[in-house]
């Protein structure tokens, strides 16, 4: 970050510390350069015009046939002008399409950090089971996918050196995914206003080599990992009262549930994934799957988002064969 | 005013000098009065918004938020959001100049409605009378956008009593819209077909017909938000399964119009001065006059670039940003017919003038950086920051309210009958520029760098930037006052105007300064092509 | 007292027009209700929907006089109809292809 | 009754030039009214719909909930008043006072029938524990029923809306009946019937969407 002091305040440009952020900066520079050239023409324009044919210059002013409309030059000054823009717009668009919808990363292993956004802090919950406050630690070149969601209003994850930013929004997960190509500390800022302390609502992002990372892990003590408070939380809570195999209760079986198109009663399919399974926690009545009584009681307002992300891991974590819980 | 031209004997019968008292100035059915009770109302809401300006931009002089409590600066954010939007630019040019002139630039003697006119009025101040209790009730701090579910469920500040006072203004909006509409297609002179009107007239009619088309829908919204928050009528509740995004996107529909119908009435007045000061007639008037209509129609089809990170799905995003990349065109297409209008022309650069080139030269800087964060990748980094705030402020202050100087001091001998002293205006229209460039241009750069809106503390390496941008403000408030000063002295000790003092075109100008009630002694008939500069008058 | 009431041909025709118009709604709306006892499947919400739309259409044609109304009133309504289709449209993008 | 005689001549505004460009003129700006109203319900439309397409299986059961055949006769009814108010603008046309006055109190009275029956509605639904705001005990049975108070809250705000536009269509057509009982000036009370039969003929349309978006669409 850069100091206080630094004389580069004046012209500041964020740091470029994520894979796009390079790419977004081409973009941004590319367009300043364009809309620059603009504004010069026109500015010159304006002040040749204005000094040329001030009243009683004694410029020509006998009156051209097209002096006061000549629809060839508009078209002229206005297409190329659209044409070009048109490719900043194609530009921008391939790359907010590669930010939100991102190929699956080269060496495949993604890390998975749900994020839970209340009033005026942020809570992060690492796959290891750490958990942090408002601070983010992570791997550098390691590619993450935050999933977020909020316990209140709306609030907004926004890292300028990384070039990302994703609402949040309460009771439906929002997802991002980026990978930090640069060690370092970064700024993390709620964009979006959430009340009082939105200013508050700041952070950093410190970037460390994978290494270090892993020694900061291990100090953070022995935790639980989210599968294993899952694993807790599906006894304590009953579920496996109903969902497990040897139950009597005709109930759906979870394993390698997750991803997996699901039939629903209404006759349309809906593929289980993260926000499927918690709107069944909280909202059973919402997708009922097929053959199934809509028996399954809502645990809204007694299981917080927390716990719903740890069960959602258990239930992630429950392949083909293992069955009963560990 | 008209106590003050009382006493001065020479005085040619006027609407000025028509009735006294207060009754005839709050019962006139009069269109020059209601403009002038208007003009009043908005001067008074444009230096309470920037009262609030001032304190926001003193608290922001630091990183750590000392001058206001973070409750304060979040109050003070929303009222100069809440007032400057719909208490000063929405209203502005069209119920002023607007009111004033319709009816004079198309040979009327009134307005289609006058009562409706009047009321109009009422139902504006019912509604600042409303938002005002809001301030003084616990105050307001949501923001001019109210976002759910903050707005419903989480804010302890007055939303009801703010949300009913903008409600109410809306309708203040509508009802103007309607009466200039059926003014402009119901009571034109003869000769006067629609491709001979002033661009000013098509620029108050496009204008109408966004508000009489946006507006509604913010009104239900803010009834459906009223509804919510009063009664628990959970209909954007994310515990019921409500969707917020609803909330933005039945908001956005309207507030992006909005920005247009702040626009379009700027560009009527900048075509009107850049004609008459370049005493040329505009080029391609046709295509200017289209212009206007195609930012009328595509202003409605954008608002989703307002939601490019906000959860709304990444295709519609991408649908957005292409419209929102065609609605440029037709500005672009307005500021070059301007440039090609100062060729050949015999160019002075009276303040009017000199507010209209400013309003060219920001307002192009506006709409490119409206290009920046209409683009889709550059948006993720820059929404919600100070590059977004600078953008609006380009079109809005550098855009809008330069054209509302041009408009006022190029009419003000047509309203007054009285000439505004030539040298103090020219120095407020430096001022202004200087100041202008000065408050906002560091934003563009802050909002880059990654600074928040809607902070009242930052981290600490934005504040020399902060810093300029206070200072510019402090030149920008002198550049602002000064005209309130010169203005209302002119009134007393101006110079008698005459009925065209700049030798411009337009049925207005062909009656005396100030016009007599009725506007015309006999309806008159139209002969020649719109800005006929080329022709004596 | 005042002079007589006129009603000449034309009037007659206009007030069948109403009638004809009122015995339309109320079937309209019978085969509406009706619909509701069959099970139509998928198409049942379409069918109610376009014949809500048709009984719409029909009383501002004739009821509001729309049909014989200036060009500029018929272009007013047809402006906002397209208003909403736009409101509908760009909205349901968003919704459909999240 | 007194009989001053009928003023044949048309009072024209001083702005107008002709009676005719004044008529016009009201109309204009009438329907551009309607316009805002129209985008009004449709906001209104477009958040139920959206909801709809979301949770369609809870409202469908929310739906039927409600009197769907008392609600059906009630749009008769109101369909039967657009009749009435079209009749009214015509005998007006035809300086037919007797019969103006007639209809238009024929259709006041069918439009407070409405309420009533609608009232008699909104009350059965409050027995039935159906109102899920004003902290009311909801009790409601079918599946899913936090997606059922969503629906139910559009119940009630789009009935709502729609029964204080008829309010504000009844009281303007009371005062006309007032004003023109004397039947003074005739081309006046023509143009008021028109125009007030032109907004209670808006309020009929949105019923009509209202009574089968919110009624039979989830039958």
């Amino acid at each position: 970050m850069i100091e206080a002091g630094d004389p580069w305040q004046l012209l500041m440009f964020p740091e470029a510390a994520s894979s796009i952020s390079s790419r977004v900066d081409h973009l941004f520079w590319a367009m300043v350069v364009t809309c620059g050239l603009v504004v010069l023409l026109v500015f010159v324009l304006l002040l040749v015009f204005s000094i040329r044919y001030r009243r009683g210059s004694r410029a020509d002013r006998t009156p051209s046939a097209r002096l006061n409309s000549n629809h060839w030059l508009e078209i002229g000054w206005s297409v190329p002008v659209l044409v070009g823009f048109l490719v900043f717009f194609a530009w921008g668009a391939v790359l907010y399409l590669d930010l939100y919808d991102p190929p699956a990363p080269a060496d495949g292993n993604v890390r998975e950090i749900n994020v839970i956004a209340k009033q005026w802090m942020w809570k992060f919950q690492h796959p290891e089971g750490v958990r942090e406050i408002n601070d983010l630690h992570l791997a550098v070149g390691q590619t993450v996918r935050l999933r977020m969601t909020s316990q209140d209003v709306i609030h907004s994850f926004f890292v300028p050196a990384f070039r990302i930013k994703q609402d949040v929004l309460p009771r439906t997960y929002t997802e991002l995914q980026f990978t930090p190509t640069k060690v370092g500390r970064f700024h993390l800022f709620c964009a979006e206003y959430c009340g009082l302390q939105h200013s508050g609502m700041t952070g950093e992002v410190v970037v460390m080599s994978p290494p270090a990372l892993q020694g900061w892990l291990d100090r953070q003590g022995q935790t639980r990992t989210p599968e294993q408070d899952g694993a807790r939380l599906f006894r304590s809570y009953g579920c496996s009262g109903c969902h497990a195999p040897d139950s009597s209760v005709h109930a759906p079986n979870l394993a390698g549930l997750y991803g997996k198109p699901v039939p629903l009663a209404n006759g349309t399919t809906v593929r289980a994934d993260a926000q499927y399974i918690r709107d069944s926690i909280l909202l059973p009545s919402k997708q009922v799957a097929a053959g199934y009584p809509a028996i399954m009681p809502s645990f809204q307002g007694q299981i917080s988002e927390a716990d719903v992300l740890k069960l959602t891991a258990y239930i992630q974590s429950l392949t083909e064969q293992e069955t009963d819980p560990p | 005013m008209s106590a003050l031209s009382r006493t001065d004997a020479a005085e040619p019968a006027s609407y000025l000098n028509a009735g006294y008292g207060l009754k005839s100035w709050l019962l006139t059915l009069d269109h020059k009065r209601i403009a002038w009770l208007y003009f009043i109302s908005i001067t008074g809401f444009f230096f309470l918004g920037g009262a609030a300006a001032t304190l926001i931009r003193l608290e922001l002089l630091t990183p750590a938020g000392d001058l206001l409590s973070d409750n304060a600066y979040n109050q003070m954010f929303s009222l100069h959001g809440i007032v400057m939007v719909w208490f000063f630019l929405i209203p502005s040019i069209p119920t002023t100049m607007g009111n004033f002139l319709l009816p004079l630039m198309l040979g009327a003697r009134d307005m289609a409605f006058p009562r409706l006119n009047l009321l109009s009025w009422y139902v504006f101040i019912l509604g600042g009378l409303f938002t005002l209790t809001a301030v003084v009730a616990g105050g307001i701090d949501t923001g001019w956008t109210f976002y759910t579910p903050y707005s419903t469920m989480f804010s302890n500040g007055a939303v009801l009593a703010a949300a009913t006072g903008v409600f109410i203004v809306g309708f203040s909006s509508i009802l103007t819209g309607i009466n200039f509409i059926v003014t402009t297609h119901k009571m034109r002179a003869p000769g006067l077909t629609w491709f001979r009107l002033p661009l000013f007239v098509w620029a108050q009619y496009a204008t109408s017909v966004i508000m009489v088309l946006a507006t509604p829908v913010l009104s239900v919204t803010l009834v459906l938000l009223g509804i919510e928050r009063a009664f628990g009528i959970g209909i954007f509740d994310p515990a019921l399964g409500g969707d917020p995004v609803l909330f933005e996107h039945l908001f956005w529909f309207y507030s992006h119009p909005a920005v247009y119908i702040m626009l379009l009435p700027a560009m009527g007045v900048v075509s009107e001065c850049i004609a008459c000061f370049a005493h040329k007639r505009i080029f391609g008037y046709k295509v200017m006059a289209f212009s206007i209509l195609a930012i009328a129609l595509f202003g409605f089809l954008v608002w989703g670039h307002h939601m490019f990170v906000s959860g709304q799905s990444i295709y519609a995003g991408v649908a957005f940003s292409l419209l929102s990349f065609l609605v440029s065109v037709p500005s672009a297409l307005k500021i070059f017919n301007w440039i090609a209008t100062l060729y050949k022309g015999q160019i002075r650069f009276d303040a009017p003038m000199l507010f209209a080139l400013s309003f060219i030269g920001l307002f192009l800087i506006g709409g490119l950086t409206g290009i920046f964060v209409a683009t889709l990748a550059l948006d993720v980094q820059m929404h919600d920051t100070y590059f977004v705030v600078a953008h609006f402020h380009y079109v809005m202050v550098g855009g809008m309210v330069s054209a509302y100087m041009a408009g006022l001091h190029f009419w003000w001998p047509k309203i007054t009958g009285r000439l505004y002293p030539e040298m103090w205006a020219r120095v407020s229209a430096i001022i202004v520029f200087v100041g202008f460039n000065l408050t906002f241009f560091p934003q563009y750069i802050l909002g880059w760098a990654g600074m928040p809106r809607r902070y009242h503390a930052y981290a600490d390496e934005f504040q020399l930037l902060n810093v300029f941008s206070s200072a510019g403000a402090g030149l920008l408030a002198v550049g602002y006052l000064l005209p309130l000063l010169y203005l209302i002295w002119s009134l007393r000790y101006g110079a008698r105007a005459s009925a065209n003092p700049w030798d411009a075109r337009g049925l207005e100008w062909t009656v005396s300064s100030p016009p007599p009630v009725h506007n015309f002694a006999r309806v008159p008939r139209v002969e020649h092509e719109a800005y006929a500069y080329d022709q004596p008058q | 007292m005042t002079d007589k009431p006129q009603a000449n041909a034309k009037d007659a025709r206009v007030r069948r027009h109403f009638f004809t118009l009122y015995l339309f709604l109320l079937a309209a709306l019978a085969i509406n209700m009706g619909s509701t006892l069959l099970d139509l499947g998928v198409v049942a919400v379409p069918l109610r929907l376009a014949m809500a739309a048709l009984m719409a259409a029909s009383i501002a044609l004739i009821f509001m006089r729309l049909r014989d109304s200036a060009v500029l009133v018929r272009l007013v309504a047809a402006t906002s109809l397209l208003w909403v289709v736009f409101l509908f449209v760009l909205s349901f993008s968003d919704y459909l292809t999240r | 009754m007194t009989s001053r005689s009928n003023r044949t001549t048309v009072i024209i505004a001083h702005q107008f030039e002709s009676a005719d460009q004044q008529l016009d003129a009201d109309l204009l700006g009438m329907w551009l009214f309607l316009v805002t109203e129209l985008l009004l319900f449709s906001g209104a439309f477009l958040a139920f719909s959206v909801y709809y397409h979301q949770y369609s299986e809870a409202f469908s059961a929310a739906a039927g909930e409600l009197h769907w055949l008392l609600a059906g006769f009630n749009t008769a009814l109101l369909l039967t008043s657009g009749l009435t108010v079209a009749l009214a603008e015509q005998a007006a046309v035809e300086n037919n006072r007797r019969a103006t006055l007639g209809l238009l109190a024929l259709t006041i009275a069918l439009g407070l029938a409405f309420l009533a029956l609608k009232g008699y509605e909104y009350h059965s639904e409050y027995r039935a524990g159906l109102i899920p705001f004003l902290d009311q005990p909801f009790a409601f049975d079918g599946p899913d029923p936090i997606h059922a108070m969503l629906f139910y809250n559009f119940y009630f705000t789009l009935t709502g809306l729609h029964a204080l536009h008829m309010i504000i269509g009844l009281s303007a057509m009371g005062v006309i009946l007032v004003s023109g009982y004397r039947w003074r000036d005739r081309h006046r009370v023509a143009r008021q019937v028109r125009i007030a039969g032109l907004y209670w003929a808006f309020v009929d349309i949105v019923w009509v969407l209202v009574y089968t978006s919110l009624y039979l669409v989830g039958r």
